[in-house]
C-alpha cells in the first residue's frame, strides 16, 4: 500500500521547482528549475494511469493480465520530448545572452524596460 | 582527452549505434520505441564528441548530412501517415495492419511470443522518428559547440 | 518586498491547490478506465503491436506525436537560427 | 471519390498537413535557391489558406466538421464497439473554429507576403520560413482541435517556433531577451495547462473536449483545473495581471512576425473561450467567472492605454494598445457569459455583446496586423524605432502613410471602419449590462485616438527633414500585404451587417451552445 505517496511527490516537485523558478537569479538555475516543474507532472501523469498490482501495458510474453493504462504512458512521453526541447532552446538562448551581456544573471539581463 | 578515453569511445560508438537500432526495431514489441532509440543514439554522438574535440568531430559529422537525417524522417513520418490517402483512408490510418504484406501480420487479441514483422505502420514510423531525433539532438549538441568555436560555422 | 510577498502567495495557492488533488485523487485505483481498457482489449487487432504504449503513441494518438516530432525540429531550427553566421552589420542594436 | 469530395472531406487534415509538410522540405528547398524558396512558401500558404476557406464554407453551409484521425471513417467519432466513448483524436471544427480559421488565414496570407522583402536582408531565412509556417501550422491547429491534448501540442509548437523566430533578429541580445521571456513563461504556463489536463484525465478519464464536458460534474478538482486554465490562457494572450512579455516580444519581433503574434494570442483567447464555454458552461457560477472576466479585460483595457501614451518606441506603443484592445474582447465575451444562465437577458444584450467581442477579435486582427506592418515598413526605409527621430514620411510615404491612417482610425473606432463596427455592439450591450463598464471602455477609446493622433503627427507631418529626403516609398510585396488587410478593414468596415449575420451571429451560438458541441461529436444528445 503506496498510499497517495507519488501525489504527494508532486506537490513537493512542484514547490522546490517553483522556489528554485522564483527566488533564483541565475538563468541555468532557472531552468533547472522548470525542469524540475515538468519532472512534477509528468509524475503526475504516470501516477494518473497506475492500478494496484498492474504490469506495463505489454502484452510480449507479458507476467499478467492486468496492466496498467497506456494513454498517461504516451501523454508522458510527448510531455518529455516537449521538455527536452524546450531545454534546448532556452539553454541556447542563455548562451547567446552570455556571450552578448557576459552575464547570466536575470536582474542584469534586464535592457529591455517599459 | 586521453587515449584510453577515445580508444574506448570507439569501441563503445558502434555497439551503442546498434542498441539504438535495435530499440527502434522492437518499438512495437519491446519498451522503447523512435524517441528512445533516436536518443540513445544520439548519446553515442555525444561520446564521440567527449572523447575528442569539436575541431576533430566537425570533419567527421557534417551538420549537412544531420540536418538531412532530420528532413526525412519528419517527411517520412508525415509521408507514411499522408499515405494513407493513397489508399482512399483517414489520415493517420493504420493501412499496413493485417493487410498480409509487410509488417502485416494480424495479432490476435491476449499475451504472445511477439513477431517482428507486425505492427502495421508503426515499425515505419518507429525508424523515421528514430532518424529524426538521432540528427536532431546531434545537430542540438553541435550547434552550440559552434558557438565556442569562432572560426567556422557548422554548414 | 512586494515581490517576496507576491512569490510566498503564488507559491502558497500553487501547492495549496495541488495538495487538494494529491489528497482527492486515490493511487492504484484510477475512477474511470473506459477508454484504457478499450485501449488494452482492442489495441493488438486494430494497430498489431503488443505494446500498448506505442500503439497508443503512434496509432491511437498518432497525430499527437507529429506535433511532438515538430516540436523537436521547432527547437533545432530556433537553435540553429540564433547560432547562425550572419552577415556584416545585420546583428543591429536598433532598428 | 472525386477529387473535390476528396478535398471536403480531408479539409481539416490538409489544413495542418500542407503547412508542416511544406515547414519540414522548406530548409532543403532553400538551399535550391531564394526564387524557389519564396514560391514554395508561399504555395504552401495560399494552399493552406484556400484549404481554410473550403472548410469555412462548409462549415458555415452545414455545420459543424468533425475529423477523426486514423478511424475507418472520417466521421466516425465513437467506434461501434467502444460503447460510446470517442477514443481517437478528433478535430472538430464549428462555426467558431471556423471563424478563428479563416482570421489566420487571411491574416498568414498577407503577412507572410509582406515578409518576402522585409526580412530579404538577413541570412538564414529558410528557418525563418520554415518556423513561420509551424507558428500558423500552430495557430491552425490550437483553433480545430476537439482534444485538449492535442491542444496542449499545438500551443507548444506555437510557443517554441515564436521564440525561436523573435530571437531571429539577435540586435546585440535584445532579441534573445524578449524571446526568453516570453518562452519562460509559456513553459511556465503549458505546465499548468499539463495538470489541468491530468487533472480531467484522472477523473473523467477523457481527453475529447466534447466528452470531458458530457461527464463534467464541477467538484472542487474542476475548480482548480479551471483556475490553471484561466491563467495560463489569460497569460499567454497577454491579458494584463500577465502582460509584461507582450511589449518586449511584439516590439523587438521582425514586424511581420509580431503582426502574426497578434493572431498567436488570439488563439489562446480562443482556447480560454473554449474552456469556458464548451468544457464549463452553466455548471459554472456564470456571473462570477463572468465578472473575473469582465474585470481583467477592464484592466487591460486601462493599464494598456495609459502605458502606451508616453511610450517612445512606435513598435512598443502599439504593442501596449494592443493589451488595451484585448481588454475589448473580454469585456465583451464576460458580459455574454455572466448572463449565460439566464435566458432573458442574454437574448436582449448576452448575445450582442459576445458577438461584439468576437467581430472585435477579427477585427484586431486585421487593423493591428496593418498597424505593426506599417510600423515595419517605416522601420524598414529609416533605420530607426524612436518615435522623436522620425518626422516628414508622409512626403515620400503616402501608401504607407494612408494605410496607417486606416489602421488608426480603425483602432480608435472612428466610423466607418471595422472597429467602430464592433466596439458599437460592445458599446450598446455593455450599457444595458452595467453603464460604467461602457463609459470606461468609451474612455479607453478616446485615449487610443488621441494615442494615435500623436503617433501620425510626429511620424508622418512636419517638413521633410533632410536625413529623410532620399527615403522611398515601401517595395511593392510589402505595400499587397497591407493592402490586402487595408481592403479587409474598409470592406467590413462599410458592410458590416451581413458579416456579423453570416460569420460572427454563427460562432456566438455555436460557442455559447454546448449541448450542441457535443453533440456533434459524441451523436444524439
Amino acid at each position: 500500500m503506496l498510499w497517495n505517496l507519488p501525489f504527494i511527490t508532486v506537490v513537493v516537485l512542484t514547490f522546490i521547482g517553483l522556489v528554485t523558478v522564483l527566488m533564483k537569479r541565475n538563468l541555468i538555475k532557472i531552468l533547472l528549475g522548470i525542469n524540475i516543474l515538468e519532472s512534477a507532472v509528468n509524475l503526475f501523469l504516470v501516477s494518473l494511469g497506475y492500478r494496484a498490482g498492474g504490469v506495463a501495458p505489454i502484452f510480449t510474453l507479458a507476467p499478467s493480465d492486468l496492466m496498467v493504462l497506456p494513454t498517461p504512458q504516451a501523454l508522458t512521453l510527448t510531455s518529455i520530448v516537449i521538455g527536452v526541447a524546450t531545454s534546448a532552446l532556452v539553454l541556447s538562448f542563455a548562451m547567446v545572452l552570455h556571450k552578448k551581456y557576459g552575464t547570466v544573471d536575470i536582474n542584469e539581463i534586464r535592457r529591455l524596460q517599459g | 582527452m586521453s587515449r584510453i578515453v577515445r580508444t574506448a569511445a570507439d569501441i563503445i560508438y558502434p555497439f551503442i549505434v546498434i542498441f539504438g537500432l535495435y530499440v527502434v526495431a522492437h518499438g512495437h514489441l519491446t519498451p522503447g520505441g523512435g524517441f528512445q532509440g533516436g536518443a540513445v543514439i544520439a548519446t553515442g554522438g555525444a561520446l564521440v564528441i567527449v572523447a575528442y574535440s569539436y575541431e576533430e568531430v566537425r570533419d567527421w559529422l557534417s551538420g549537412k548530412v544531420l540536418m538531412g537525417q532530420e528532413v526525412i524522417g519528419l517527411v517520412g513520418f508525415i509521408g507514411v501517415a499522408l499515405l494513407a490517402f493513397a489508399f482512399g483512408q483517414v489520415f493517420f490510418f493504420n493501412y499496413l495492419n493485417a493487410s498480409g504484406s509487410l509488417f502485416g501480420t494480424p495479432v490476435p487479441y491476449g499475451i504472445n511470443a511477439g513477431d517482428l514483422n507486425t505492427g502495421g505502420f508503426v515499425p515505419l514510423m518507429n525508424f523515421a522518428v528514430g532518424c529524426e531525433v538521432w540528427g536532431g539532438l546531434t545537430l542540438v549538441i553541435l550547434y552550440m559547440l559552434s558557438a565556442f568555436s569562432t572560426e567556422k560555422e557548422v554548414s | 518586498m512586494k515581490k517576496t510577498v507576491v512569490v510566498i502567495a503564488s507559491l502558497l495557492i500553487l501547492s495549496a491547490f495541488l495538495g487538494v488533488v494529491a489528497m482527492t485523487l486515490t493511487f492504484g485505483a484510477p475512477k474511470m478506465t473506459d477508454m484504457d481498457d478499450y485501449f488494452l482489449r482492442y489495441g493488438q487487432e486494430q494497430t498489431g503491436t503488443n505494446n500498448q504504449c506505442t500503439s497508443v503513441t503512434f496509432d491511437f494518438r498518432g497525430f499527437d506525436t507529429l506535433g511532438e516530432s515538430t516540436v523537436l525540429f521547432c527547437a533545432v531550427i530556433g537553435v540553429a537560427l540564433i547560432f547562425r553566421k550572419m552577415q556584416a552589420g545585420e546583428d543591429h542594436e536598433d532598428e | 471519390m472525386t477529387f473535390a469530395d476528396f478535398i471536403v472531406i480531408n479539409a481539416p487534415a490538409l489544413l495542418v498537413a500542407i503547412p508542416l509538410f511544406a515547414a519540414f522540405i522548406c530548409p532543403a528547398v532553400g538551399r535550391i535557391s531564394t526564387t524557389a524558396r519564396n514560391v514554395w512558401v508561399m504555395g504552401a500558404m495560399l494552399l493552406t489558406a484556400a484549404v481554410a476557406f473550403i472548410l469555412a464554407f462548409t462549415v458555415f453551409t452545414s455545420g459543424t466538421v468533425i475529423y477523426v484521425f486514423g478511424a475507418s471513417a472520417a466521421n466516425l467519432a465513437v467506434p461501434l464497439d467502444s460503447g460510446g466513448i470517442p477514443i481517437r483524436i478528433i478535430f472538430t471544427i464549428d462555426p467558431m473554429s471556423a471563424f478563428m480559421d479563416i482570421i489566420c488565414a487571411i491574416a498568414g496570407v498577407s503577412v507572410l507576403m509582406y515578409s518576402l522583402s522585409s526580412e530579404s536582408k538577413n541570412t538564414s531565412l529558410e528557418g525563418y520560413y520554415a518556423l513561420f509556417l509551424l507558428m500558423i501550422t500552430g495557430v491552425f491547429g490550437m483553433v480545430s482541435t476537439g482534444d485538449i491534448f492535442n491542444f496542449f501540442v499545438f500551443l507548444e509548437i506555437l510557443s517554441l517556433a515564436s521564440a525561436g523566430i523573435i530571437a531571429y533578429r539577435i540586435d546585440g541580445g535584445l532579441a534573445v531577451e524578449a524571446a526568453l521571456k516570453y518562452f519562460i513563461l509559456s513553459t511556465l504556463g503549458a505546465i499548468l495547462i499539463l495538470f489541468a489536463i491530468g487533472i480531467y484525465y484522472g477523473q473523467y478519464n477523457a481527453l475529447n473536449i466534447a466528452m470531458i464536458a458530457q461527464r463534467m460534474q464541477f467538484t472542487l478538482l474542476d475548480r482548480i483545473a479551471l483556475v490553471f486554465l484561466v491563467a495560463a490562457l489569460a497569460m499567454k494572450c497577454g491579458a494584463v495581471p500577465m502582460h509584461f512579455w507582450t511589449p518586449d516580444a511584439y516590439s523587438m519581433a521582425p514586424a511581420s512576425v509580431t503582426a502574426f503574434l497578434v493572431v498567436a494570442s488570439q488563439a489562446a483567447l480562443y482556447g480560454l473561450f473554449r474552456v469556458v464555454f464548451t468544457l464549463y458552461n452553466v455548471t459554472l457560477n456564470c456571473l462570477v467567472v463572468g465578472w473575473i472576466i469582465i474585470i481583467l479585460g477592464i484592466l487591460s483595457m486601462v493599464v494598456g492605454v495609459t502605458m502606451a501614451i508616453p511610450q517612445k518606441d512606435i513598435k512598443r506603443l502599439m504593442a501596449y494598445h494592443a493589451v488595451s484592445q484585448t481588454g475589448y474582447m473580454l469585456l465583451g465575451v464576460g458580459v455574454g457569459l455572466a448572463v449565460l444562465g439566464n435566458a432573458a437577458l442574454t437574448s436582449a444584450f448576452g448575445f450582442t455583446a459576445m458577438e461584439g467581442g468576437i467581430f472585435h477579435i477579427f477585427n484586431h486582427a486585421m487593423y493591428k496586423g496593418l498597424l505593426f506592418l506599417t510600423a515595419g515598413a517605416i522601420i524598414y526605409r529609416i533605420g530607426t524605432r524612436d518615435l522623436n527621430k522620425m518626422g516628414g514620411l508622409g512626403h515620400n510615404m503616402k501608401y504607407t502613410m494612408i494605410f496607417f491612417i486606416i489602421g488608426a482610425l480603425a483602432i480608435a473606432g472612428i466610423p466607418p471602419l471595422n472597429g467602430f463596427a464592433s466596439k458599437l455592439m460592445i458599446y450598446e450591450s455593455v450599457y444595458l449590462f452595467n453603464p460604467i463598464l461602457a463609459i470606461i471602455a468609451m474612455v479607453v477609446s478616446i485615449l487610443t485616438l488621441a494615442s494615435f493622433v500623436k503617433v501620425f503627427h510626429s511620424v508622418f507631418m512636419g517638413p521633410k527633414l533632410p536625413e529623410y529626403a532620399e527615403v522611398k516609398e515601401a517595395p511593392l510585396p510589402m505595400l499587397i500585404g497591407m493592402g490586402i488587410l487595408a481592403a479587409i478593414v474598409i470592406l467590413f468596415g462599410l458592410f458590416p451587417q451581413p458579416v456579423v449575420d453570416m460569420l460572427v451571429a454563427p460562432a456566438a451560438h455555436a460557442l455559447a451552445d454546448q449541448g450542441g458541441y457535443i453533440a456533434s461529436v459524441l451523436g444524439g444528445a
